[in-house]
């Protein structure tokens, strides 16, 4: 970071990266999202209420929520193994736990709702930009919704906080907050620290990656807006 | 469930009798394709990289170049592997986990296509013989299916691989080293072009679709090379094709892989 | 190949290896046959029509065909992993794709067929000789048939078209067909080409290797012949 | 089994009514710990180990320490690994087999406290650049199971860590060999704590049993280091914090941290 | 071994190494058992009789055992892998058929009772020692029995027969027997032999070892006592 | 099904019913093994290979010998391994797949009487200590089952391993080179033979079928060498013995096994 505040790639320290999001880009998925988010790009496909396969875990009082998130091989710098990482394995169950809170399944017994996530290609940040493209294709899915999910992430970097932390500055960076939020009802449904804050810095970073969810939301109802009331039926 | 069966089997029932006439439900020619759309370069990240839309099949193929062991009695040679994975939101019956045997031949039958085609020049890409070479890795993750896999995999796979460069390495103190900013092109030897047919009845189609192939009787794949001869052949489907059919196929396999490879080239 | 055609095991070019085939070789299987074509020596063995499990792979209309085309890990040069590799997994799915025309399953609802092959030396033409044994096995275990199903390869070597190519003209072989037909109703029921074949060379091939699989027939027709009538009950 | 869903609900019920009075199901505080035991050297053929009981939830942790391979990339650091396995005598629910997703995430979130601390200086576990180093096997089997595996494995692991010894290596003819009879105390820099609290309505409780936790909305994981700092997060469960909730759990997290960091510190 | 017939650990030929074993120390299991013996630390928990899965396991005539012996990675010198060995899984079959002939599960069809074992850390003689906290485990679970089930190693040491080999008398030992025995129905349940033996040394290892079943027979029937009738409701 | 069971049931009366005559189904004596046949060098692409058939009981097993890294520990000892597999097409319940527990102990069981009997002197298979040895590996596929497969593959792997040939292998530039046209026996220093024995009521009877499998109380297993010494033992089934059947089977062990061992012995 330069002494103007200007970071590695010409942002600002309150600054996101740019940010593309596209909904319903799958024909065969029952929802569906695309994002760019810096240099990710990551498709979420939605299938379901749908019955449940192995049976023995259906839920007979209400649906139940799935999620894959998985990496391309040629996703990263070095080719990654396509079985699933410890590290793809635990990121499924946060976003699926972040994104839990916000879907009302409860008319759906004995059904799954399968959120599968691909990323093509990462960049730091790579599960906020995974659950801002999960919730929207939840919503493309029509998937009945307390809230959208908006995720971003903050981190320190050069001793500041800064927000949305690239790959570039993951490397050298001093922590990173990934933090999923739902604007309309102010919770945290995902919240993840690597690096070391003190208690000051760790509320500045939660209070900087919450800014960041909330530009996110605006982009998110944007593309919603696009997909159903300006291409749309209305 | 029912109904969904009942409308199954009326689709089967007009795509027949559409084909007495000649005709197909998409409106195509018995031998055309569908509109393919390539698009290379898509994944930064990847040494190479590309998009292949056929119709509604879509399929994004990424290539990563990097140092490897030789296979043992195979030292003078470089290593090209394909892998596919049909991804879970591209198909509602696809699962996620290992690889079935639907896409174990899919990744197979697009491979042997580069392979016996010799479209990379294998002996190009040895460090030091018997201890390293350069390892080609071709995975492709499939989007969205709509029938015919195969093609748009190859197309996919061909197209990342004829953009792609090559990073350079050096054996440096008995290991290979990252020479920096010195990227070549491949050695590309020929390109080759898999067509696939399915038999409906006693009529051959051209790159069917997803319905298509639920009421074929057999498919077939054949890859042809820059030179218009046959390379890799692969029969599939639970009936057979006659003599006479195989010998049209062929014919057909030459004539519209003339026309594909002419976009291919555009990518070199 | 020499100046008058003879291949480097004494072969002329449209010549088959030796092939000695025996049906009802175990004393479990429901049907068994024992094939050496060439250096290959091969079991296969049937059970069913039988319950199928998993029970959600079970078809309601009619029953279903299985293959397991397996390598025993003395069977080739450099042994073995037992776990089935890529490309038996391929072989299984293709050989089961070139029996399933010739099997009539219909009357059997909700049941499996199972064909395991069993390959205890490997040499070229691997997959047409199981074939030829599997096809047999499925007539000793007396499933319906529709017609025999009879595999041999063709192939290029030293620029000459030649009748089921051996391991040691596999290497350097210019190509390698391997061919299934059902000889009464003449349809090709499996095909696969490694190598570069012009058009008309890749008439020819097909058509050689046809020929080959006439020969085959005889030789499986000959086989049940000898336990049914010669040996057999009548 | 309709009985012992009725006997969940009622549980349930008497949970959420004695936290609108202040109170828990046994007799804590919310902001209490339950008794934490912690013996240290119980398995003298590890080279650490400690056993770890945080009411009835209990955990053996075996400290390995051996040469291996750098991480590539990573050639100028030792090794440090965190492993977990419920063990299937510890819980009726528990099965044999690969590690599921939550014990995949015990693990981790064990990992990442311990490392994200820089508990141990990596950097002096090196034996030669890039080719061989120091690998820290910190191998956890859940013994009994009664909520907040979190801590109790956390407390477990950094005990069994304080507590070990490190055999020496040197590099003879390219390969490390055992200098027997010279062990040495790892190289420590700082004291991770975790802290699991978990939301039930709007109460934040402290280390929650399995009932607790059967009931909870949601759960965060806060590890702290000797400083004092905060180190690393994990919030779980299918609901959400309030962002003031969050920041009255980083206190707790720390003020508790510290009570349990003097308990460790005499280990060392 | 020294002129004195005194062993490397101190121990006479005919000497247990010491054996302390406490029962019912695990919460949520239905039975259980911590054994140290010699250098072994194992524990041993029961569940059950409970349901079946997969249910296509389940008898419907009578309940079934099952067995699960493992080792933790720190339990050896070298690291072991978690994932089960070729070695575990043929221990915990050999334990299973050791128990089976002590336990009555007429009762209880459609049921399992699962034997759980977890060594801690290892020394010679483990399934054994495994063995004794496992039976005593299961009469703590309540689970109805005919007999106990003791066990006990004994192999021949620099030429003799010894009573109970530890790890480091087994590196450089000729023999080693484990022996599981009904002490009251007089039947050896498990026997395994690795080493070499005459004859007459087979009969008088196998007659040392089963001396041995009889002294931890007693150490078991304190242990149950203690726990059932010292500190007890009686 | 209901009558099948009746058969079993039947079958299993008239099996104790004949023993108490001192007869069995087939008209053996109890202690008297079918009918054994061995054939060797059935497969010339292995380095041995040996199909023993005991009555319906058909087993082949293949050697492969070629160089391979010891085992950490053991750097002065070459490498043997025993596998087994039931194949699919041996047997109704058999299914595909990585071995289950019985398929596990029967490989084990037959490895340990080929280890401990100490049948091969693995210190004459070092090309350089610690680094280079050659490796055994014994393979048994299961072709057809019907009792006892484990005197069946311990017969088979020990007649393959008496009929192979070694390969030379000299050590090259650090790598293990073979040498062609250089093959020997294999360092042979025993003849281990194993008998399976079980109990049915109190008798017990040697080389059961599957008919007697079926309803034994239990099974021993006990492998002798050349000098008539116990070498290895196995103990199955869901009941016991009394120990004066155990002193009784080793003598049956003893006296079949000089027996079979003069077989074995022509085939070196």
């Amino acid at each position: 970071m330069n002494e103007n505040g200007i970071r590695c790639d010409g942002r600002k320290i309150d600054q996101l990266r740019n940010i593309s999001l596209k909904v319903g880009v799958l024909k065969n998925a029952d929802g569906s999202a695309y994002i760019e988010f810096g240099k990710n790009k990551i498709l979420a496909g939605i299938f379901g209420p749908r019955d449940v396969h192995p049976k023995h875990m259906a839920d007979s009082d209400k649906g139940i929520l799935r999620c894959r998130y998985h990496m391309s091989p040629f996703s990263v710098t070095e080719r990654k193994n396509p079985a699933p990482s410890r590290r793809e394995i635990e990121i499924s169950k946060v976003i699926k736990e972040a994104l839990q809170p916000a879907v009302i399944l409860k008319d759906f017994p004995r059904t799954v709702v399968d959120v599968f996530i691909e990323v093509l290609q990462a960049d730091g940040g790579s599960r906020c930009a995974a659950l801002d493209a999960a919730s929207i294709a939840l919503a493309d899915a029509g998937i009945p919704m307390r809230d959208m999910v908006s995720a971003c992430a903050a981190g320190k970097v050069a001793d500041q906080i800064v927000l949305d932390v690239n790959d570039e500055e993951d490397k050298e960076g001093q922590a990173d907050m990934p933090v999923a939020y739902m604007p309309n009802l102010g919770k945290v449904t995902l919240m993840q620290l690597d690096g070391i804050l003190t208690p000051s810095e760790y509320k500045k970073c939660l209070e900087t990656a919450i800014g960041g969810c909330k530009q996110v939301y605006e982009i998110q109802r944007k593309a919603l807006m696009e997909k159903y009331f300006e291409n749309g039926s209305q | 469930m029912t109904s969904s069966v009942i409308i199954e089997q009326l689709k089967r029932e007009r795509i027949l009798d559409l084909l007495k006439e000649g005709k197909r439900l998409d409106g195509r020619g018995l031998y055309d394709q569908r509109t393919l759309t390539i698009e290379t370069g898509i994944i930064p990240k990847a040494d190479g990289s590309a998009r292949a839309r056929l119709g509604d099949t879509e399929i994004v193929t990424g290539v990563k170049i990097q140092p490897d062991k030789p296979f043992p009695d195979l030292g003078d040679k470089g290593i090209l592997i394909c892998t596919a994975e049909i991804l879970p939101l591209a198909d509602p019956g696809a699962e996620p986990g290992p690889p079935n045997e639907e896409v174990i031949e899919l990744a197979r039958v697009v491979d042997r296509g580069i392979r016996e085609t010799e479209m990379v020049d294998l002996k190009q890409l040895v460090l030091k013989k018997d201890k390293s070479v350069i390892g080609i890795f071709i995975d492709s993750s499939v989007i969205n299916t709509d029938g015919n896999l195969f093609d748009t995999c190859s197309y996919a796979s061909v197209a990342a691989l004829l953009s792609c460069t090559v990073p350079k390495y050096e054996i440096k103190e008995d290991v290979p080293a990252l020479v920096e900013g010195q990227r070549s092109k491949p050695p590309i030897k020929t390109i080759p072009v898999s067509v696939t047919m399915a038999r409906i009845g006693e009529h051959i189609v051209v790159d069917p679709t997803a319905d298509e192939e639920a009421c074929m009787n057999a498919r077939i794949t054949i890859t042809t090379n820059s030179e218009g001869n046959i390379c890799a052949i692969q029969k599939g489907g639970n009936d057979g094709f006659a003599v006479e059919q195989l010998f049209k196929c062929a014919e057909i396999a030459i004539s519209v892989g003339t026309k594909i490879r002419k976009r291919l080239e555009q990518l070199m």
